[in-house]
């Protein structure tokens, strides 16, 4: 595994990309006081809409604040959401796919059915609702954004736990008197998640295009906090001032990117039928 | 078999694989001839190389990861081996043929059976729709498909596992090919449609003088059906012999444990003998000869070096050292 | 008889999926602190506490919560999905208003995502790990990427702005008048008058949008398409078919690309399901009179009915392509006719 | 009429589409303008955009010919107020007639503002004062007061009581009965086209799209040069911007100060700034239990005294205006704006010591997701905060959708501090009276009329004064009243951004119908 | 041999195994139809037949793997048919089971250590004795060494993850071990390696086994007695010796003869079983197999025929007998 990580990190370029962008940005944003030049929030309107230069590497926005300080300090905030809604989104999912598929007959029909519900939702509607039903903060925007991406997972794990639970060594574990938990626990969720790892990297990038573009509607977390979304947002009232709305797009873009490109290379990787391919 | 026509001559083929284990060397200068009419068995264990050396000849080696790296096939004078792309798609289905083991998964899903069995008329034989799907039809008529009209029109997921096996051997038999390789064609199916295979095989290289290559790990079916056996072991032919006399007399001690593991419905049933030891992981190198590590007869000079194709008789030959002297005798 | 019984399953599972999704917005609507009267009365208005009653009585929010969920659950078994709030008119009309303009972009979009998609799909499998794949990977990773209301920010700015490659916001430019609506979509509307020009002016209104639309989709779909090609061209049947003799042109269209395709049906489906319900962005940014800006308001405003009948609107959608896609799927794969 | 209207227009404008820049030349004008309504029914409309149209295919009894001064007759031909200003009767003009050929009589007038009153729509309250009225005679209309209201005239000038084809409604369901909030179902009619007697009809409205306009024939005053409007509904400045500089629209009304800088140096674009009637304001809730430390009257000096209203004109952009106080600049009576050099720190850390706060205090700011005139709310916030963080207040923004409970705590008087807009609903600065202690917005700053009874009481004299000059004597006592107390503070007036083609003229910021197309000619 | 002289194991009374198909058109499959047969403590049960007979099916429901739709299995003269809770858990550690394949058999992520701790954790016997001892212990009497504690099964070859899978469905020391194809996917020369192991722990261990195959030869080589399945029904049981003296069902006979024996002249005469086997869910009417029989007669296609003893302990359904 380790070696075949370091096969792939020589062969595949766009994974390494990956690495090495995402890398970047959470290192970023962990250690945004020390790199970023300006405070975040703080205004001065004697330097308004400046395009980049060496002072402001990507220019300054309407209050004056320096955009690279901010892109920065907002790495925190869309790393963070996307992070942790893939984690909840995840969790909950995998564990509701893997019950559903699992146990199967009516209870698996009840419980798909109610993820459909969900899923047949317009997404972007549903988490505005959402929002608009608890107030939008970034703990809310994150919850509305779990709420709409658990089922994803939870077909994916459906579908996986379906196959696995075929497998003989689950048999050979009933056969033992296992119970059902102890076999859902410990031999059909362990084998079926691969392909939901292989998912949650990927979605990262989606949750945070998902989150920015939440922000960019008006919901996520409260100005002045430098979020990407809200300040591509923002930026658009700016538009001649390519800066203001391009670096933090920009960003949400190459983080999107990175976690793409590690996706799909674990994908390779851990996917037996492209693997054999390598 | 005074004048005994060749026509196939496959000289020191090798094959390698890359994998992320390491490269494995499934086909190690391997060497054989197959004469017209022949029903030449290959048998061995899984991981001998047998599927590798028959895709070998038709340059069907999934590249990556695998590769031809050394050797020569001649048919009918032509080197398959360096053969363009182009030549041997004239070649495949044409002159050779293959079948393989799964007859659930060799057939497209999609595609009805006739069509798939006109497929290679139309292509090798530039027929027209109509008059190739009638030899088609024909053909499964001939592979002993009851209703072949109303089967051609059906899909292979419509079919049992005999009757797509069937349509295979229709499909690779279409254009009269001078050679089938069968590739474990009845390790799928049950035994007595096992037999109807067999049988089916066995009379079309009697009524169309195909010479037949027929891989599988069955030595039962190999001594049914075959003129002649081959036996592989890690890449290497360790012995090749006429059916009859490999199984009256296997002389490498590889065969004999084979022989010897096979259970055998008999009245007391004695308890099975068996070859010590596991096949050498495949990424392994052995010095000297391969099967030494579990060989009972394993002397010194079989661990160091590797023995060569010793010539028995004239259709006879082993790979073993304890046959070394009987070489200049012969 | 069986297929009748499909049929009516199938009708049954969508009216409960249906009322489902009701259910699950009503409830989400009332949970909502603010009430619509807020949102749709003028300030000045607000302070007038008989206005307030009247407003609320007219559309029923009065009544006790259960009350109004029977009756609008009774209304919409009726295909009555109430009044908007914000726009006074029967939802149902509105829905009818804007919805063809939604589906004619979002087919536009798919239409390109597909052909596109599945044109760089074959060619990055064939090509695998060749320059050119990587490129075909790195598109479709920045498709899937590119955060879509900043890329329709880039396409405005570049191409209509600055280049004047292609118009901009909107459906028709100002020298055509909208055309007598028959499907509502201006294309084939156009083309039903015989207006040529127009239906020309009104694909190319396209073009943009439905590009930033694509982008994600397209992506989608080169990754499925590849990696469904790779998995076909090493199954055992394309070894049969190679074994046959078949070339590489042959083996892919003829063999692979069938059985590759499949899955993609569903990408394409699915797809399609989320730009329906993903277009809010794209319609504010292209000034679209679609669905998803109606959307947008009923949201801002609070306006229950409506936003009720937009989620019910695209949950139904996103279940006939479900179902469409399904009865394809027996079209192009026999095994599951058969089932 | 709407669909062959539509293929003659076809053909004429198949040739213009040879041209880069399509209109010009043609007598066709587009103009573009924000979204936010769905109704072109007048007694409906209440918000931003209608009046445009309706001020083109409707007539009102009293119109504003210009953005600053009084209304005007327009329909009327002369009009009196009695003595005790308890009445106000008005004699139409002569000769005018509908579009549809109708002449116009004073029970048109009846229907329409009945209709208009018992809608209940958004916009009724306009009619509130009007008790009762009666038509003597054929051009007659006599309008019984309940109070005497000095802004009566201007409240005939909104659009919600265009004078409506009575005729023409009724056949097309129509009602002006005391149950017309339920009978009346003439919206639909009216949403496809007009019945009035304005210089233009409406022959189509796709709502969110755009709504055509077109020459009325039966036009009974002078017309303009202009055949044609097409209105493109398009929310988005740089939208407007883009296609104004194209030359796809001539007019585009909802320009941002800095997609204005965009086409600054565009040679066939003419840019006008200027202020709005529409103005943004701080409240802080003079009820202790929601406005916290904010309640105390010091505080709010000191907040006054450290808002930084020249950033604040920065950040908003060109012509934004500070006014002097609730009553904006621009209005009869308005006393202009503010000093330039109010703002002073010194003074601010000193009254925040004095009210016990030296080293400051925490609060929350609410904001919702409105815009005031293309501004975001928040972006005032953000500058507000960043403004009370120079005295020690640490502003905590916290941000609650309009539609998600900020509206409704708002209307209750819940907001302990926020930043809103007030957008003036009729031309009049009586408008601005409801920020006074006990009006309707005082209450939601919970100012009640007994915490400042003198300013309270001026309230109804503002409204009895009928005669300008005494109307403007009690306006600016109100003015100075709450240049430096209360729980408002007008930050800034949103100034409104217009770009149009230079082939057209007359174009000007107006604040009654935001933009007057029956002024514009094309050159 | 008659049966009460040995002490009887499990008896199989009249079981029924039907699967309701998805929708109503694939019919219900009848996968085992009325079959009864005793197995006896210490013997060998060898069963025969084509693929999709019910096979494993019915192995799978003698130990309760499966339920049965009607009939009655004793385990030592306990009806397990309808056990539940704890007290199937523990008949569970009477009857274990070993697969065909033994890749798929072995949870890839867990190490031969933790797969082999498994049945202990379970049962909750981590406290009753020395875990790691009896571990190494199971290790040493399939043959494998304590190295090969910390390996993963894709580590191992097929015949040492066969062996974990022995040891496995040895731990709890059970009283009968059902063999689902246990050799079928493994190489000649390893599947003589396991058989030879699985007839020394026989003995050793005194256990009972109930040995599946497709394949006759190996089913004889192991099996004391022999039952040849065909489509749900069980068509004839003897012993091995009476089986090799005399195959009295015709389709045994022709099962036999199909099997191609190394050494044997090619072209020996060979009874032809026309067609495939017929579909369970739709099984031929009365004798199942008179479709393919060369010997059917009318009677055949209308009467089922019963099980019958036709020599001491030798079963047959046929009408011939
Ligand atoms: N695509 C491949 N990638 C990597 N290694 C391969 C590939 N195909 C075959 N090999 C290796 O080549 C060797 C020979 O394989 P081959 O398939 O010829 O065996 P075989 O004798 O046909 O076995 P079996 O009886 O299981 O079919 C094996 O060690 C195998 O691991
Ligand atoms: N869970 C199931 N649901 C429905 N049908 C089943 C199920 N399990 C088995 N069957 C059907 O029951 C019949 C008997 O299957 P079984 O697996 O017992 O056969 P087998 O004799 O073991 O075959 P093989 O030799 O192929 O393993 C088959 O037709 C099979 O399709
Ligand atoms: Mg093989
Ligand atoms: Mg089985
Ligand atoms: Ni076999």
């Amino acid at each position: 595994m380790l070696r075949s990580l370091k096969k792939m990190f020589k062969s595949n370029y766009l994974f390494t990309l990956g690495v090495i962008i995402c890398l970047a940005w959470i290192i970023a944003a962990i250690l945004a006081p020390v790199i970023a030049p300006y405070d975040p929030v703080v205004q001065d309107l004697t330097a308004r809409l400046q395009a980049p230069s060496a002072q402001h590497w990507f220019g300054t926005d309407n209050f004056g604040r320096d955009i690279f300080s901010r892109v920065i300090y907002g790495g925190r905030y869309s790393l963070l959401a996307g992070c942790l809604t893939v984690v909840i989104a995840g969790a909950i999912g995998t564990f509701y796919g893997a019950v559903a598929g699992y146990v199967g007959g009516q209870v698996d029909n009840v419980m798909m059915r109610l993820s459909e519900m969900i899923l047949s939702f317009p997404s972007l509607i549903l988490a505005m609702i959402i929002n608009a039903v608890m107030g939008s903060n970034l703990f809310n925007t994150m919850f509305a954004l779990v709420i709409v991406a658990w089922p994803t997972y939870a077909r994916l794990m459906r579908s996986v736990v379906l196959s696995v639970k075929e497998n003989e060594y689950v048999t050979a574990s009933e056969a033992l008197g296992a119970s059902k938990i102890r076999i859902l626990m410990k031999e059909v969720i362990p084998n079926s998640i691969t392909s939901v790892l292989i998912m949650a990297t990927t979605d990262i990038g989606n949750q945070i295009l998902m989150f920015s573009t939440l922000s960019f509607l008006g919901l996520g977390s409260a100005p002045p906090t430098p979020e990407w979304g809200m300040m591509v947002s923002d930026g658009v009232d700016y538009f001649n001032k390519f800066w203001v709305a391009g670096f933090p797009g920009l960003a949400i873009f190459t983080m999107a990117v990175g976690a793409n490109f590690i996706g799909d290379g674990l994908r390779d990787l851990l996917d037996p039928k492209l693997r054999k391919q390598f | 078999m005074s004048q005994i026509e060749t026509i196939l001559e496959i000289k020191d083929l090798c094959v390698e694989f890359k994998t992320v284990e390491g490269t494995v060397q499934a086909v190690d200068h391997l060497s054989y001839t197959l004469h017209k009419g022949e029903k030449l068995g290959i048998v061995g264990e899984s991981g001998s190389g047998k599927s590798v050396s028959s895709l070998g000849m038709m340059q069907l080696i999934p590249n990556p990861p695998g590769k031809i790296t050394g050797g020569e096939i001649f048919y009918k004078g032509q080197d398959l081996v360096k053969a363009s792309e182009k030549e041997m798609q004239k070649i495949r289905g044409n002159e050779i043929s293959m079948i393989f083991q799964e007859p659930m998964t060799s057939l497209n899903p999609i595609i009805k059976c006739g069509k798939q069995i006109a497929e290679s008329l139309r292509l090798h034989r530039g027929m027209d729709k109509k008059s190739a799907m009638t030899e088609a039809v024909r053909m499964m008529r001939a592979v002993g498909i009851a209703n072949p009209e109303v089967r051609a029109h059906e899909y292979p997921h419509q079919m049992s596992g005999g009757m797509r096996q069937r349509v295979m051997i229709a499909m690779a038999l279409a254009c009269r090919p001078q050679i089938l390789i069968a590739d474990e064609p009845t390790t799928a199916l049950d035994v007595t449609i096992q037999a109807q295979i067999l049988d089916l095989i066995r009379d079309l290289n009697e009524s169309m003088e195909t010479s037949v290559i027929f891989i599988t790990h069955d030595l039962g079916v190999v001594s049914e059906l075959c003129d002649t056996v081959i036996v592989m072991y890690t890449g290497h032919i360790v012995e090749k012999a006429p059916a009859q006399e490999l199984f009256a007399e296997p002389k490498h001690p590889y065969t004999v444990g084979l022989l010897n593991a096979i259970p055998r419905i008999t009245k007391d049933r004695p308890p099975l003998e068996t070859i010590e030891g596991m096949v050498p992981n495949p990424t392994e190198r052995i010095t000297g000869c391969s099967f030494s590590p579990r060989c009972p007869h394993a002397t010194a000079r079989c661990r160091e070096t590797e023995p060569p194709m010793i010539q028995l008789s004239e259709q006879r030959t082993v790979r073993c050292w304890l046959y070394a002297d009987k070489e200049k005798e012969a | 008889m069986e297929r009748l019984k499909f049929i009516g399953k199938r009708l049954v599972y969508l009216v409960i999926m249906l009322i489902g999704v009701a259910t699950l917005v009503f409830i989400l609507t009332k949970m909502v602190p603010g009430d619509p009267v807020t949102a749709n009365l003028s300030q000045r208005a607000l302070g007038d506490p008989e206005i307030v009653a009247a407003y609320k009585a007219k559309y029923g929010l009065d009544q006790p919560i259960y009350v109004q969920y029977v009756k609008y659950i009774q209304n919409l078994l009726k295909l009555d999905l109430g009044t908007s709030i914000r726009t006074n008119k029967p939802v149902l009309d509105e829905l009818s208003r804007c919805y063809p303009a939604t589906i004619e972009l979002a087919l536009f979009a798919i239409v390109i995502a597909a052909i596109l998609g599945i044109l760089f799909g074959i060619i990055s499998a064939i090509r695998r790990n060749s320059v050119i794949d990587q490129i075909v990977r790195a598109i479709s990773v920045t498709g899937v990427s590119i955060p879509s209301f900043w890329f329709a920010l880039l396409v405005l700015y570049f191409v209509y702005y600055k280049l004047h490659l292609l118009p901009g916001p909107g459906r028709l430019s100002n020298s055509f008048s909208a055309p007598a609506t028959v499907t509502g979509m201006y294309v084939i509307d156009s083309l039903i008058e015989g207006n040529i020009p127009k239906a020309l002016d009104a694909i190319s209104h396209l073009i943009l949008p439905g590009t930033v639309l694509a982008a994600f989709t397209m992506g989608l779909i080169t990754r499925t398409t590849r990696s469904n090609l790779l998995d076909v061209m090493s199954t055992d049947y394309i070894r049969t078919a190679r074994a046959k003799g078949l070339g590489r042109t042959g083996l892919i269209m003829r063999h692979a690309l069938g059985n590759a395709l499949i899955p993609v049906l569903t990408v394409i489906g699915l797809g399609l399901g989320n730009l329906l319900g993903g277009m809010v962005l794209v319609e504010t940014i292209f000034n679209w009179p679609g669905v998803g800006q109606f959307a947008y308001e009923s949201v801002l405003s609070n306006d229950f009915p409506a936003i009720i009948g937009v989620a019910l609107l695209i949950a139904l959608n996103y279940m006939i392509i479900n179902t469409v896609v399904d009865i394809l799927y027996g079209v192009i794969d026999p095994r599951v006719r058969c089932n | 009429g709407g669909s062959d209207s539509g293929s003659s227009t076809t053909k004429e404008t198949a040739a213009a589409e040879s041209g880069d820049s399509t209109n010009t030349g043609s007598n066709t004008v587009v103009v573009a303008m924000g979204a936010g309504f769905s109704t072109l029914d007048p007694g409906y409309t209440y918000e931003k955009y209608p009046p445009v149209i309706i001020n083109a295919c409707y007539e009102t009894l009293f119109k504003f010919y210009d953005n600053e001064g009084a209304a005007e007759p327009c329909l009327v031909d002369t009009y009196e107020f009695s003595g005790d200003a308890m009445t106000l009767t008005v004699t139409l003009k002569d000769g005018i007639t509908f579009a549809s050929g109708n002449p116009m009589t004073s029970a048109d007038v009846l229907f329409s503002i009945n209709r208009c009153k018992n809608l209940q729509g958004n916009p009724s309250f306009i009619c509130d004062t009007i008790e009762s009225m009666e038509a003597p005679d054929e051009k007659t209309v006599v309008f019984h007061l309940t109070q005497p209201d000095s802004a009566v005239l201007s409240k005939l000038t909104y659009s919600a009581t265009a004078i409506l084809d009575s005729e023409v409604v009724k056949a097309n369901g129509g009602t002006d009965a005391e149950d017309a909030a339920a009978t009346d179902t003439a919206q639909a009619y009216l949403d496809t086209t007009s019945a009035g007697s304005g210089m233009y009809v409406m022959t189509s409205y796709t709502p969110d799209e755009e709504v055509v306009l077109e020459k009325n024939p039966n036009y009974w005053g002078e017309a303009t040069n202009v055949d044609k409007y097409i209105i493109k509904i398009q929310p988005d400045s740089n939208t407007q911007m883009m296609t104004l500089s194209t030359g796809d629209i001539d007019v585009a009304m909802n320009m941002t100060d800095d997609t204005m800088a965009e086409l600054a140096g565009a040679e066939n674009v003419e840019i006008i700034n200027g202020a709005t009637k529409t103005v943004g304001f701080v409240m802080m809730n003079m009820n202790e239990e929601y406005g916290g430390p904010v309640s105390d009257p010091n505080v709010q000096k000191a907040i006054r005294k450290a808002i930084d209203y020249t950033g604040i004109q920065t950040i908003i952009g060109e012509g934004t205006l500070t006014p002097y106080s609730i009553i904006q600049s621009g209005f009869m009576g308005s006393k202009g704006e503010r000093d330039a050099d109010y703002t002073n720190l010194e003074e601010a850390k000193a009254l925040l010591a004095e009210a016990g706060y030296p080293d400051g205090f925490d609060v929350d700011l609410t904001v919702c997701d409105l815009d005031m005139e293309g501004v975001v709310l928040t972006d005032l916030a953000q500058k507000v905060k960043d403004d009370l963080s120079q005295i020690g207040i640490n502003v905590n923004i916290v941000s609650q959708p309009w539609a998600a409970g900020y509206g409704d705590d708002y209307r209750d008087g819940k907001l302990g501090f926020t930043v809103m807009y007030w957008g003036v609903d009729y031309n009049d600065p009586n408008a601005q009276l409801e920020f006074l202690p006990g009006a309707s917005v005082g209450l939601r700053a919970g100012w009640t009329a007994e915490m400042a009874p003198e300013l309270a009481g001026l309230y109804q004299e503002a409204m009895k004064a009928t005669d300008n000059d005494a109307r403007i004597v009690v306006l600016e006592q109100i003015q100075d009243m709450t240049y430096e107390d209360g729980p408002f503070i007008m930050i800034a007036q949103a100034p409104a951004h217009i770009g149009y083609n230079t082939r057209l003229e007359g174009v000007a910021i107006s604040d009654p119908y935001a933009l007057d197309l029956t002024l514009i000619h094309i050159k | 041999m008659a049966a009460n002289e040995k002490d009887m194991l499990m008896k199989a009374d009249h079981v029924k195994v039907y699967f309701k198909g998805k929708n109503k058109r694939s019919g219900t499959v009848k996968a085992v139809d009325d079959i009864s047969f005793e197995i006896m403590r210490g013997e060998t049960f060898g069963v025969v037949g084509e693929s999709g007979c019910g096979k494993s099916t019915l192995g799978r429901t003698l130990i309760r793997l499966l339920k049965p739709t009607d009939g009655h299995i004793y385990l030592e003269g306990q009806d397990i048919a309808t056990l539940k809770g704890a007290e199937l858990k523990q008949m569970r550690k009477k009857a274990q089971i070993i697969f065909q394949d033994p890749s798929a058999c072995l949870n890839p992520r867990r190490t031969v250590k933790q797969i082999l701790m498994e049945p202990f954790e379970i049962h909750q016997m981590g406290g009753q004795m020395d875990v790691d001892a009896r571990i190494m212990e199971l290790l040493q009497l399939v043959g494998l060494d304590s190295y090969h504690l910390s390996r993963y099964p894709h580590e191992l070859s097929g015949g040492q993850k066969q062996r974990i899978g022995i040891a496995r469905a040895l731990a709890l020391e059970p009283d009968i071990i059902i063999c689902d194809e246990a050799v079928s996917a493994l190489d000649v020369s390893v599947q003589a390696q396991v058989l030879n192991l699985l007839q020394e722990l026989k003995e050793k261990l005194g256990l009972t086994y109930f040995f599946i195959s497709h394949n006759l030869n190996v089913v004889y080589q192991v099996s004391d007695r022999v039952g040849v399945m065909y489509l749900g029904k069980m068509v004839e049981i003897a012993a091995y010796d009476q089986l090799y003296e005399k195959r009295y069902h015709p389709y045994t006979e022709a099962l036999l003869s199909a099997i191609p024996q190394v050494g044997q002249e090619t072209g020996k005469k060979r009874i032809h079983l026309e067609g495939e086997v017929p579909s369970p869910s739709n099984p031929p009417s009365g004798c199942r197999f008179h479709t393919r029989c060369p010997k059917a007669c009318d009677k055949c296609r209308e009467e089922v025929p019963e099980l019958k003893e036709i020599e001491t302990g030798h079963f047959v359904a046929c009408h011939l007998y």
